[in-house]
């Protein structure tokens, strides 16, 4: 779960990955029936991974990034402009593909025991500077990335040492089994150690450069302005052959410039395209827009043990009275799908469907937008009137219009909801530190849940003493059940045992499921081949865009 | 200052006046009904001949110089003629005008720091008039700027020629001044208040160089003031006038010993005297504009002599002695308006 | 002597008469848009924060006089909610900041010496600080609302109207007559409010009245940078931010509905505090 | 009273400076010197303030996934566990030998930041200087020379005087980029020519209230200029009236319209803070806001400065030419 929109803090993914789409799939097609708009909306049967492979080459091409990269160390890289461009630059040990699933790319490895990994560090890989890809620079990657300065360090958590122990071997031991580390290695780029030791703290800014093995090369960045990566011809890996000889990246994040810019074909594309630039480009006779799967949504939390959000019929009134059709209509222009449960469809392992689909259909009636029903439930609750604080983040312009839509349809059933703005260090900090957000009762927050395995970001919000444990949930059946579907190593059973957990703290509603969103990718008609799901956040996402 | 000057009265005769103003009248456009400033006022200055033109503010005499050098302006609405040297002032085109301004006439403010350009030195002041319209060379012009200086009693003149009007004194700045009206030699000068806005020590010296300038010269000159001692001093012919007309008209001595109209009486009653210390006589009553009056005459509410022919109807200019007065009762009056004005 | 100098030229007498039209038109204009704010929510045709998804973004028509914005509220309504927030942070900067500047230089002129030269050090000082920055800065410090820029232009707008009063308090501090009460042991505080206060405060009044529309502007800038009153709130700026999105569709009403009432509300109020403040003679 | 300590001060002052040239010697280093103490009470209120402002920049630096461990870490690495008169005292001592720290969300150097950033702003400062003072002397000018353009000039100051930089930029927009599609409407370009392309319309909004104050004070220093009585005797001598304009009445007014001038070229740099945002250009108004939100103090305090140190050196410069163009602030009596 991440509080902060703009930011990925963790892009983990699985090896379900593949059925996981399929699944999307199937099931946006069933959630986006209804609503008498005839907006140009998605059919969620349009959601797709990837573009027809590109043939031709391409001098330049524009694409823009949500906002500057604050850095291209890789040690660093978790937001929406650092990510794409990192990752097109640096290899992980892992790869990812346009499906999520994941596959060798600098090394291979061995699991020999819970607490001990080997990586083989591949013999061909060479850096933009035509040195191999040592051993050793790999290890010096992974201890750096474990330093506590920086972001990704949480990766390495439970990391007790990375070594080299043979000539292309590097060692890594835990202090207790992790299975999400291996996962994570599609995300660390690995540096050259020579030349990061010599860069210092100017890895990855306009001045320090990188040196790193992927297939373009870093080229020039002026800070403001733009960023330029340009074609590595030396890459050593035959399976990718980019087609354009530099990327130049520009950093428009108002959705009106960059629409516009899109739309007379000064850019070429953009991921991550704002809702509100969304309908103008639909519209582009320059360019498509392409809405591809994500595991990211919106959800409301109630944030706060007590105050008027602790009655439970006020949850369960709030869960009927959003109109989350409407909003992903309005809001999201279809670029969203209504979401009715924490676990979204999306995260759930594809061969047990089935297992899930019930529960979540029953949630679906249960949440549906009935105002009558929520008035009855305020008529019938403790409520007496105190506002409800929802908390938003200052300059987020979906946030702040799905507030202000659960605020006028709050009304209606006799609920005061008053919307709080918050900037956005406060909102981050308000996320971990519940002195930062007393007096709120609820946040808009953005949702990651970047695993398909539904336990993690269960465990995260439903055990006691757990940080996004807001609400104080503690309830010894669920807890009980939780740690058994932690040791049931068979997924039907495993399911069912989560659709038991689902069921009593979806009671619970201190989560208001709000719409799970897709990654939406706009490219110029002249070109094609782009990765267009999420995975192109931890791919060399540039390296497949050419021309037709 | 009370002395009469008595080389003043010089060439009261002569063949055609320098200037002729007859029948002048202004009036302001921009109000309706247009507000009258100036009505029915006639006068002439003859070559070496000095004129006074007495009378209260608002009484239409700095507007009356301003028409005799076509410097009203747009919004005002001149009828009447102002001849100089037998050619229609109105009349003149743009370079005659221009060489009319620059060649034949000048004019001395009332207060010569306002009317100086701040940002230009002394010397930039003076030759400006002379070589922008091409009648000297700079070199000349700057000589010629240092000579008149000098002649104007100022010392180290090469020196105040480099400096700004603010770094010289009131007085001298008015010495500046006229020696700026001397530079294109011209025939008549418009004097407007000259020392007016001096400090009472300087003032009878800047006027004593002024009055020696132009005798010297032997200039025409148009002098304003409401000083009507100074006035009597230094001109030969006085011109009273009260709300926008000429009330009285006559040789300086005469108007000064025997006024023919109880304005220039009262006006006389009223100074300060040199010799006794006593209450000032004001004039009862506020000064009236031109617009304001009615049909009468225009010193009627203000008049203690008033009769109900003089609310009624307004006197002409009239011949009485050797004085011209506007003024129904003149003769009946005479003996007690010389006791008044001498009291 | 005479009240009238007749001898200078006389357009400014002239031209009052044809341009106090002017005054009573743009007074009107203030009056109007000041009823507005005080009544644009009972007025307003629709309720100005009722959202209608099912109509979101349509054009002007019949109902909507100007369209609906993004979440189907009616325009024009927003638009008269809109001023009293606009007018409100208006009207709190330009008070506060008159009190305070005119107390300052009341205080400044009074005592005169060291306090004024050092007072009239921190005003330049202060001259020097852009308006809109300190806002901004405020925002980050108090959270974006609707007090943090009311306070940061509050304070920013005291050397507006302290520079001004300053110099005519002065003038009026050398005044004799002062001079006169003081020998007359009043005391300086009834000197001050009294007589001083009373002489200067038809000028604080025109300048206040000319600072209303640049604070309306900073106010609403603020806002349009997201740092200023926030959503659901209707404020003009915010607004006119919260239009842009539609621009690129071709619908651009909510940011030009929202501009133009800004527009012809600090229009009018210049034109009112340049006619105010040339009729009590001081004229920028 | 005040007159008499007045007087002391000034009688003190002038006796101080002796001679002519030590007088404008005096005046122009004090004018610096005050310069100077502005930059710097204004750094430290604006250190002070933003470090009273909420939010912890650890927490943008970190994310929320980070340990309480790596947060304290990172915290006194940037040195922001010290005092706060430490933290002041070490920035402004590496801020004099030019060094204005490191970013604490872009980990580089202010200084590298800022430069790139300045060069855009400073070209859309300098392109929307250039529209002012050409239109804006220009119609000033007519407007205060000619009686028959008076009321339209004036009419089109008042107008454009109230008309917001972000109004003005959400019009141009819809005009000239979405409905006419002349100009691109974000970005600042690379290349000149690409560059002031993209800043013509920024340019424009940017200039249009500032243009507006510049036509209303040239308009109105001109005409007070011409209604002078020295224009009069100069008339009065014959001078032609061309000669008259140019070399009195437009030089004497060229004083205050140089003071409006200058203060609005200072305020077009605080209003760039908000034309950047209307267009999406990345110049230092725009990484002013945005690393105002995320209390990247190094950036904030340094992108201030230049904003402050822009309106104290225009300021001064203001002053000074005061002083040595006007012969009656010379101080020379």
């Amino acid at each position: 779960m991440t509080p902060n929109p703009k930011r990925v803090t963790s892009s983990r993914t699985s090896r379900y990955a593949t059925a996981l789409t399929a699944a999307l799939l199937l099931l946006t097609t069933a959630c986006s029936g209804g609503g008498s708009h005839d907006d140009p909306a998605v059919k969620s049967g349009d959601l797709v991974s990837s573009m027809p492979k590109a043939t031709g080459e391409i001098d330049t091409l524009n694409w823009n990034l949500p906002g500057e990269p604050e850095t291209l160390d890789p040690a660093n890289t978790v937001t929406y402009s650092s990510g794409p461009v990192v990752h097109t630059l640096c290899d992980g040990l892992m790869t990812a593909e346009p499906d999520f699933s994941l596959k060798p790319n600098l090394a291979t490895y061995e699991v020999e025991s819970p607490t001990k990994v080997v990586y083989t560090v591949r013999d061909d890989a060479t850096f933009w500077d035509g040195t191999p890809v040592t051993a050793e620079d790999v290890a010096y990657t992974l201890n750096r990335t474990a330093q506590p300065e920086y972001v990704l360090s949480y990766i390495f958590a439970n990391m007790k040492s990375a070594d080299v122990t043979g000539p292309n071997e590097v060692t890594v031991t835990f202090s207790q089994p992790d299975e999400l580390f291996l996962n994570e290695m599609q995300n660390v780029g690995i540096v050259q150690k020579a030349y990061t030791e010599k860069a210092g703290d100017k890895l990855g800014t306009a001045s320090g450069g990188l040196m790193c093995s992927g297939p373009y090369e870093f080229d020039s960045w002026s800070p403001g302005n733009s960023l330029t990566i340009t074609r590595n011809d030396d890459y050593w890996n035959p399976d990718v052959r980019p087609l354009a000889k530099t990327v130049k990246f520009s950093f428009i994040g108002d959705a009106t410039a960059l629409a516009q810019a899109l739309n007379t074909g000064e850019i070429d594309g953009a991921y991550e395209i704002p809702a509100s630039a969304v309908p103008a480009l639909q519209k582009s006779t320059t360019g498509t827009l392409t809405f591809g799967p994500s595991m990211q949504g919106m959800n409301i939390n109630i944030v706060t043990p007590d105050g008027p959000t602790a009655d439970n019929d006020v949850r369960q009134a709030l869960q009927k009275v959003l109109d989350r059709d409407a909003i992903a209509k309005v809001v999201f222009h279809g670029a969203a799908t209504p979401n009715y449960a924490v676990v979204t469809p999306a995260t759930w392992p594809v061969a047990q469907k089935d297992i899930y689909q019930p529960a979540y259909d029953k949630l679906t009636e249960e949440r549906a937008y009935d105002v009558q029903a929520a008035k009855e439930l305020v008529d019938g609750s403790t409520y007496d009137g105190t506002p409800i604080v929802l908390a938003i983040q200052a300059g987020d312009e979906t946030s702040s219009q799905v507030a202000q839509l659960l605020q006028q349809q709050a009304k209606s059933v006799g609920l005061n909801v008053e919307i709080k703005t918050m900037q956005p260090l406060v909102f981050s900090q308000a996320g971990y530190d519940a002195s930062k957000r007393a007096g709120v009762d609820m946040m808009i927050q953005t949702n990651f849940n970047g695993t398909a395995d539904p336990l993690e970001p269960i465990g995260f919000d439903y055990l006691p003493g757990q940080a996004y444990n807001y609400t104080n949930y503690d309830d010894p059946t669920t807890t009980d059940l939780i740690n058994q579907a932690r040791q049931t190593f068979d997924a039907d059973e495993r399911a069912k045992l989560i659709v038991k957990i689902q069921e009593r703290y979806e009671a619970d509603a201190a989560t208001i499921p709000v719409v799970s969103t897709n990654t939406v990718t706009f490219l110029n008609d002249a070109y094609t081949g782009a990765v267009t799901s999420f995975a192109y956040w931890s791919m060399p996402a540039f390296a497949y865009v050419g021309a037709k | 200052m009370t002395v009469p000057n008595p080389n003043a009265a010089t060439g009261l005769d002569g063949d055609q006046p320098l200037l002729e103003i007859r029948r002048l009248g202004i009036e302001l456009t921009d109000y309706l009904p247009p507000r009258v400033l100036v009505q029915d006022v006639s006068l002439t200055v003859r070559a070496g001949e000095s004129v006074g033109l007495v009378g209260e503010s608002g009484s239409g005499k700095s507007m009356t110089i301003k028409a005799a050098m076509r410097l009203l302006p747009d919004n005002a609405n001149v009828s009447g003629d102002i001849n100089f040297d037998g050619r229609s002032v109105d009349k003149l085109s743009r370079s005659e005008l221009a060489a009319y301004r620059s060649g034949d006439v000048a004019m001395i403010h009332q207060d010569p720091r306002s009317h100086t350009n701040p940002m230009r030195t002394v010397g930039e002041f003076l030759i400006e008039g002379v070589v922008a319209t091409r009648q000297m060379k700079k070199s000349d012009a700057n000589d010629k700027a240092v000579a008149l200086l000098a002649e104007m009693g100022i010392g180290d003149a090469g020196r105040r020629m480099k400096q700004y009007p603010h770094q010289l004194s009131g007085g001298l700045l008015q010495r500046v001044m006229i020696a700026a009206s001397l530079m294109n030699e011209p025939r008549l000068i418009f004097a407007d208040e000259p020392t007016t806005a001096l400090d009472v020590t300087v003032q009878s010296e800047v006027m004593a160089i002024l009055m020696e300038q132009i005798q010297d010269r032997d200039l025409g000159m148009l002098f304003v003031t409401h000083d009507l001692d100074l006035a009597a001093a230094v001109t030969d012919t006085l011109v009273v006038m009260y709300a926008g007309t000429v009330v009285e008209r006559g040789r300086a001595e005469d108007v000064y010993i025997h006024p023919r109209h109880p304005y220039t009486a009262a006006l006389l009653a009223s100074r300060p005297s040199t010799t006794q210390v006593r209450r000032l006589v004001s004039i009862p009553g506020r000064p009236a504009t031109a617009y304001e009056v009615g049909d009468g005459c225009a010193f009627a509410a203000r008049c203690p002599f008033a009769t109900e022919q003089c609310r009624s109807t307004r006197p002409p200019l009239r011949p009485v002695d050797d004085s011209q007065v506007a003024c129904h009762r003149s003769e009946e009056l005479a003996a007690v308006l010389k006791e008044a004005a001498s009291a | 002597m005479s009240a009238i100098a007749l001898d200078n030229t006389t357009t400014p007498a002239g031209a009052r008469r044809s341009k106090d039209k002017l005054l009573v038109v743009s007074g009107a204009v203030c009056l109007l848009v000041a009823l507005v704010a005080v009544f644009g929510t009972v007025l307003a045709p629709h309720p100005p924060d009722q959202t209608d998804v099912l109509n979101a973004s349509l054009g002007p028509s019949a109902d909507h006089w100007f369209g609906t914005d993004g979440l189907g509220r009616d325009i024009i309504s927003r638009a008269m909610a809109g001023a009293r927030v606009s007018f409100a942070g208006a009207g709190f900067i330009v008070l506060g900041s008159a009190f305070l500047g005119t107390t300052l230089a009341i205080f400044a002129a009074w005592n005169g010496g060291w306090v004024d030269r050092n007072i009239n050090r921190v005003l330049n000082v202060m001259f020097a600080v852009p308006g809109i920055l300190v806002a901004v800065l405020a925002s980050a410090i108090f959270g974006a609302g609707f007090w943090a820029p009311v306070i940061a232009l509050t304070i920013v707008y005291v050397p507006f109207y302290a520079r001004v009063v300053r110099s005519s308090a002065v003038r009026e501090c050398k005044m004799p007559y002062i001079e006169g009460l003081e020998l007359a042991g009043v005391s300086s505080w009834r000197i001050c409010t009294r007589h001083v206060l009373r002489n200067v405060s038809p000028i604080a009044l025109a300048q206040a009245t000319i600072a209303f529309g640049s604070a309306l502007v900073d106010f609403a800038a603020v806002s349009f940078l997201g740092l200023g009153v926030q959503p659901p709130q209707a404020e003009w700026g915010l607004m006119v931010a919260d239009g842009r999105s539609e621009i690129l569709s071709g619908a651009p009403q909510q940011s030009l509905v929202a501009g133009a009432c800004i527009v012809v509300t600090v229009v009018a109020f210049n034109v009112l505090g340049d006619r105010l403040s040339s009729r009590i003679g001081a004229d920028r | 009273m005040s007159s008499t300590a007045d007087v002391a001060a000034a009688r003190a002052t002038k006796a101080r400076g002796s001679g002519r040239r030590s007088g404008i010697t005096m005046k122009v280093v004090s004018t610096v010197l005050g310069a100077v103490g502005t930059v710097l009470a204004a750094s430290f209120v604006i250190f002070v303030a933003l470090s009273f402002a909420p939010g912890d920049p650890v927490a943008q630096l970190l994310g929320s996934k980070a340990t309480d461990e790596a947060r304290a870490a990172t915290s006194a690495k940037l040195g922001l566990d010290d005092p706060l008169l430490v933290r002041y005292w070490d920035w402004l001592s590496a801020a004099l030998h030019g060094d204005f720290g490191t970013s604490f969300t872009y980990r580089t150097d202010v200084i590298e930041l800022i430069k790139p950033r300045l060069e855009t702003t400073f070209l859309l400062v300098a392109m929307a200087a250039v529209l002012m003072l050409v239109v804006g002397i220009g119609l000033g000018t007519i407007g205060g020379v000619s009686r028959r353009w008076r009321p339209v000039v004036s009419a089109l100051a008042g107008l454009g005087i109230s008309i917001p930089t972000f109004v003005a930029a959400s019009v141009l927009i819809s005009v000239f980029a979405v409905q006419l599609g002349w100009f691109p409407t974000f970005g600042a370009g690379e290349g000149l020519a690409d560059q002031v392309e993209h800043l013509v319309l920024p340019a424009v909004a940017l200039s249009i209230s500032y243009g507006a104050y510049v036509t209303q004070l040239s308009s109105a220093a001109v005409r007070d200029e011409a209604g002078k009585e020295y224009v009069m005797t100069s008339r009065g001598r014959g001078i032609p009236s061309r000669r008259i304009l140019r070399r009195h009445v437009l030089r004497n007014a060229a004083l205050p319209v140089m003071t409006a001038s200058g203060l609005a070229i200072a305020g077009l740099v605080a209003g760039a803070v908000v034309v950047e945002q209307a267009f999406a250009i990345d110049g230092i108004g725009s990484l002013l806001i945005s690393s105002i939100s995320n209390k990247d103090y190094p950036i904030v305090i340094a992108v201030s400065l230049v904003i402050v140190v822009v309106f104290v050196v225009v300021t001064t410069i203001i002053d000074v030419a005061q002083v040595l163009l006007d012969p009656r602030q010379r101080g020379d009596r």
